[in-house]
């Protein structure tokens, strides 16, 4: 009978449902406030791409695929390359997403994505040029969510970091005679990752209670969400907080640091990921 | 696709007419309606045919066009379909109603067709890499009473068959440098061969027996056809499945059959016909919707 | 050209690598990587139900390198309320590869490909599905192409009617699908990519083709045929056979996956 | 373009004709066996096509139905190889929803309307191949086919062009003497009544030569109506022939 009652609770009254785990200092699948869900990561499973990789958070999985391309430089940086990073919603990760033209939710994630790569300078785009104003990478960075249960820029932000450290371009020459590009696929090498920025989620419930790596129930009871990402130098690349209740500048340091011992987590499990996927090779 | 509803007594009375091999309209269950097919009646395309099968009206006219051949076949030309379900055929598509089926129809048509065993791509190239025609297959269906890929396929053939791409020449400067002249001779241009284009047979399935050009009210008794193409030597280039019901392999194999035997003896007549239609030249009196 | 204002966009153009291969190295050696396979055999199959948490019902299925994922929402509301029976319900397929699924870079607006190929898995799928079960509503069938390495749609096929199951959508038998490379005399089951392209697009040589059968194995039924290019007369037949033995090869490995799920789901007393 | 001579120093124009002479009408009524109406029409080298449904219930949302008469929708598209250039899409585009809103105002204009409340009656008009005049042809293809369809009229509709070129009047332009660079004018006329269902014209004109270019599209049009009519009474012929047996 108790656990009908609390079935009820739970679709009747979510949120009163959801406070009574929060006085408690616990939540409803188990978790402590400050505590992630389990994080695992896959990485280069996907033989087409350039590089890839999937996580998972909790439920919550989402994977990138890199594809390398050529193209011209634009005019306006002639040595620089491009990187078109694109996340997707599709309908099969969730039934609030439907077919058609990315919404809302995938618009701003694709935006704030591209601005975590400006800002941090994961890759220099430099790195990218081949031949001034003639011949440059560009790296589509395609993210797709296959699960969706909350918290899709942190994982997001890890599946890039993941799949640009496992991406591998060939060697791109141009021929002096005939003017035209020569690829060897023999010759691969990685890309100079230059930063690790890894991104951490706060959901605030009731002004003052806050939750870290919030599930897709908790994002939507929520008052005010947050993400905050921090690259190994404990610097700050980006925050982002759509709108929702203002929070006290004490809180705000609080969650910083909490992101701060998150990337030390996630840049470890990046490293021992790769160490065994290349034990295995 | 445009349909109809009709009621069961009539189903009955259709799938009874079909076991007994006697449709509504006096046909057997290999026989076409009756058919007329004419070529060159739109004069701004390059090939143009106009097939009209009981109810079922389709009009096809060919532009060629020169663009850049595709990377992956420098040395190739290429068809590009389109399908215009006009509202003519049914209000069911104005707008953009009529939209999905058009693109499930071209891309029939382009599996059917676009390969290099049923037209030589080859000959629609003028310059590797560069330039190469590009055959823009538009299909207009103004009328449909079923059997449309039946009356697409034969009305694209025809067109094909009318369609005279005019010769151009290559002609190279000192410096390498590429010009392309168009021969302004009308007298003097490419014709494609269509010996081994091949036509499309739908067979539905009614019943335990199978039909050959059913009508729409035909093709609401059944749950799933099977589409064949066949080329004038009975090779099958193309079978799919149509339609929201399933078939047992052998009525699969027995429907792979009639289509073969049934396309085969439809290559020959229509050859016949848009041979003689030719020969007639300007004598022959263009009726076109007129008729 | 209208410009896409919803995604971060790139160059306006940009060209695969692999275009600028020298001529030599452009395609690689035929067969020789999957290792020693037999023309009849299918590759190893991998199949699991239940991964996605928000769909209704969910697989995921590996066939070599071939990675499909699919999810099930519904039995719900239907959206288009204009036309159809209300008697029955409506199934709706939507068929994707991921932009890096492909050797080439795929574009994010579905083409006419996957168009094309949602319409052969829901003309496949459909016969197999109890739909009158489902008055007034629609169940969505959503599939993900990760790695495309061949065979996509028979194994689409399979992994939808095992998202299916999962999600308890009531059908009269499960569908499997198959697919067949004739190239020549060789009869190859179950392709890769290079082996679905190999000199069929290129050469002019006799007896090409491809097969994709769907099939409903305890009924016998085939719900789903699409055969291309010009065969022998005879190998057409022998094709749609082949392909049948190949869908009942599948059986057991899918029937295993969906009972797990279930006793997942259900685990059974312990005694 | 300057350098293009619409009417020769002996008063011929570009395909020979004179200034106020049409272009060979060709006709048909009951083209198609499914529809309410059809006909299909050639004016010298353009040819239209079109197809009449009801007068039947309003189809998708009842807000549209009118109570004391009945909605008149049409749609005008262009098959894709109908001009030189080849075209993307059928219809869809600015100038042809403008085409089918001037229709759906013309036979407005002309359709007892009031006869069928709550109701609805289609309109669809496809140009299969456009040498000018794709309007004109457009509207008398349709009232052919309106005719067929049995709807009951004030009178035909008939649709002409008149162009003006040093000084003269140019009646039935084709597509060479449209773009030509002269001005246009596109009238559709109830003959009877003598009434303008529609009149359009896009270009510069001194007013002074107004009356003269109405005045031969008028002529033109009362031209047309008498093939319109022709056309009507021979296939009424045909048919009562028919059914008489």
């Amino acid at each position: 009978l108790s656990t009908n009652v609390t079935c009820f609770v739970r679709t009747a009254e979510p949120l009163e449902y959801h406070r009574s785990f929060l006085k408690e200092n616990c939540r409803p699948d188990g978790r402590e406030l400050g505590e992630f869900r389990p994080t695992t990561l896959n990485i280069g499973s996907i033989n087409t791409a350039e590089g890839s990789a999937l996580v998972k958070i909790g439920n919550t999985t989402v994977i990138c695929g890199i594809k390398a391309e050529l193209a011209l430089p634009s005019s306006d940086a002639p040595d620089k390359g491009y990187i078109v990073p694109n996340v997707d919603l599709p309908p099969l990760c969730s039934s609030r997403f439907r077919p058609g033209p990315p919404g809302e939710q995938a618009q701003t994630a694709s935006q704030f994505i591209a601005d975590v790569i400006d800002s941090s300078n994961i890759i220099k785009k430099e790195d990218l040029c081949i031949e001034k104003s003639k011949l440059c990478w560009v790296l589509y960075c395609d993210i797709m969510c296959l699960d969706y249960d909350g918290n899709l820029l942190d994982a997001c932000i890890i599946t890039l970091l993941a799949a640009l450290k496992n991406a591998q371009l060939p060697k791109v020459t141009i021929n002096k005679e005939t003017d035209l590009a020569e690829v060897e696929l023999q010759h691969k090498r990685h890309l100079q990752i230059r930063c690790h920025p890894v991104a951490s989620s706060f959901a605030v419930f009731d002004d003052t209670v806050i939750i870290v790596d919030p599930t897709a129930e908790e994002e939507s009871l929520c008052r005010a969400l947050l993400t905050a990402v921090t690259d190994e130098d404990d610097q700050l690349c980006a925050l982002h907080k759509p709108g929702g209740i203002s929070l006290s500048a004490e809180k705000l340091q609080d969650c910083i640091s909490r992101a701060v011992t998150r990337n030390r987590e996630i840049s470890k499990l990046i490293d021992k990921v790769i160490q065994s996927t290349e034990m295995s090779k | 696709m445009a349909s109809v509803q009709i009621s069961e007594a009539e189903k009955v009375y259709i799938m009874h007419g079909v076991r007994d091999d006697l449709r509504v309209d006096g046909r057997g269950c290999e026989d076409y309606r009756h058919m007329e097919i004419e070529t060159d009646v739109v004069s701004n395309t390059d090939g143009s045919a106009k097939v009209r099968m009981g109810h079922t009206d389709v009009l096809v006219g060919i532009k060629a066009e020169l663009r850049r051949p595709r990377p992956n076949v420098p040395d190739e030309g290429y068809l590009e379909f389109f399908v215009d379900c006009s509202a003519n055929a049914t209000p069911e598509f104005e707008g953009r109603g009529g939209e999905e089926l058009g693109v499930e129809l071209s891309n029939t048509l382009y599996k059917v067709f676009n390969s290099h065993r049923s037209l030589d791509l080859r000959s629609l190239c003028v310059c590797p890499g560069e330039h190469c025609w590009v055959l823009y297959v538009d299909v207009l269906l103004l009328q449909c009473d079923g059997n449309l890929f039946d009356a697409m396929s034969i009305a694209i053939k025809a067109a094909l068959f009318n369609t005279r791409i005019p010769k151009v020449r290559v002609l190279e400067d000192e410096e390498g440098g590429k010009e392309i002249e168009l021969s302004d001779d009308p007298y003097d241009c490419l014709r494609l061969r269509v010996d081994n284009i091949p036509c499309i047979v739908t067979l539905c399935k009614v019943g335990h027996r199978h039909v050959v050009d059913a009508t729409l009210q035909e093709k609401a008794c059944s749950a799933a056809s099977l589409l064949v193409a066949v080329t004038p030597r009975g090779a099958v280039t193309c079978v799919r499945k149509l339609g929201a019901g399933s078939l047992d392999p052998d009525s699969i194999f027995e429907m792979t059959e009639t289509g073969k035997r049934v396309g085969k003896a439809l290559h020959a007549p229509l050859m016949e016909l848009l041979q003689k239609d030719e020969s007639l030249g300007k004598k022959r009196q263009k009726v076109g919707f007129l008729a | 050209m209208p410009v896409d204002t919803k995604r971060v966009r790139g160059p306006e153009e940009s060209q695969s690598p692999v275009l600028f291969l020298p001529p030599s190295t452009q395609s690689p050696a035929g067969r020789s990587g999957q290792g020693a396979r037999g023309n009849a055999d299918i590759r190893p199959v991998f199949t699991r139900c239940g991964l996605v948490s928000q769909a209704k019902g969910s697989s995921y299925l590996e066939a070599g390198n071939t990675k499909i994922i699919c999810s099930v929402y519904g039995p719900r509301e239907i959206e288009r309320k204009d036309e159809t029976d209300m008697k029955s319900g409506r199934l709706v397929c939507d068929f994707r590869l991921a932009p890096f699924s492909c050797r080439k870079r795929g574009a994010w607006i579905q083409g006419s490909e996957e168009r094309d190929l949602s319409l052969a898995l829901l003309e496949s799928m459909q016969p197999g599905v109890c739909l009158h079960r489902y008055p007034r509503s629609q169940i969505e069938v959503n599939v993900m192409v990760l790695e495309n390495d061949g065979s996509i749609l028979a194994h689409a096929v399979t992994c939808a009617s095992m998202a299916l199951a999962d999600a308890g959508i009531e059908m009269y038998d499960l569908v499997l699908g198959c697919s067949l490379r004739q190239d020549g005399d060789a009869c190859l089951v179950d392709p890769d990519v290079l082996e679905e392209k190999g000199s069929w697009q290129s050469g002019y040589e006799e007896n090409q083709g491809r097969v994709t059968l769907a099939l409903l194995p305890n009924l016998g039924q085939v719900s789903g045929l699409q055969a291309d290019g010009e065969m022998r007369e005879d190998a057409l037949p022998a094709a749609v056979r082949t392909c049948i033995d190949g869908c009942h090869k599948m059986y057991p490995v899918v029937q295993q996956a969906i009972l797990r799920a279930v006793k997942k789901k259900a685990p059974p007393p312990e005694k | 373009m300057a350098g293009l001579e619409l009417l020769s120093d002996q008063g011929y124009r570009l395909d020979g004709r004179k200034a106020s002479e049409l272009r060979k009408v060709q006709a048909r009524m009951g083209v198609f066996g499914q529809a309410d109406g059809s006909a299909y029409m050639e004016q010298g080298n353009t040819k239209a096509l079109a197809v009449v449904y009801g007068p039947h219930e309003v189809r998708g949302s009842r807000s549209k139905s009118l109570h004391d008469r009945a909605v008149i929708n049409c749609q005008y598209s262009m098959a894709t190889f109908s001009t030189a250039e080849r075209k993307r899409r059928p219809h869809g585009d600015r100038k042809s929803s403008e085409m089918s809103l001037h229709l759906k105002q013309t036979f407005e204009a002309a359709v007892l309307t009031q006869l069928y409340p709550r109701s609805q009656i289609d309109i669809y008009v496809k140009i299969l191949q456009s040498d000018g005049g794709n309007y004109s042809a457009c509207v008398n293809a349709a009232t052919l086919a309106l005719v067929d369809a049995g709807i009951p009229m004030r009178d035909y509709v008939c649709a002409c062009t008149a162009g003006f070129a040093e000084g003269t009047a140019l009646a039935d332009l084709c597509h060479a003497e449209e773009t030509g660079g002269g001005t246009a004018l596109s009238l559709a006329l109830l003959p009877r009544s003598q009434s303008i269902a529609l009149v359009q014209m896009d270009a510069r004109l001194h007013q002074d030569h107004l009356d003269t270019l109405m005045e031969a599209a008028m002529e033109a049009c009362k031209g047309l109506s008498k093939v319109l009519d022709s056309v009507v009474r021979q296939h009424l012929q045909e048919v009562s022939v028919l059914s008489r047996d």
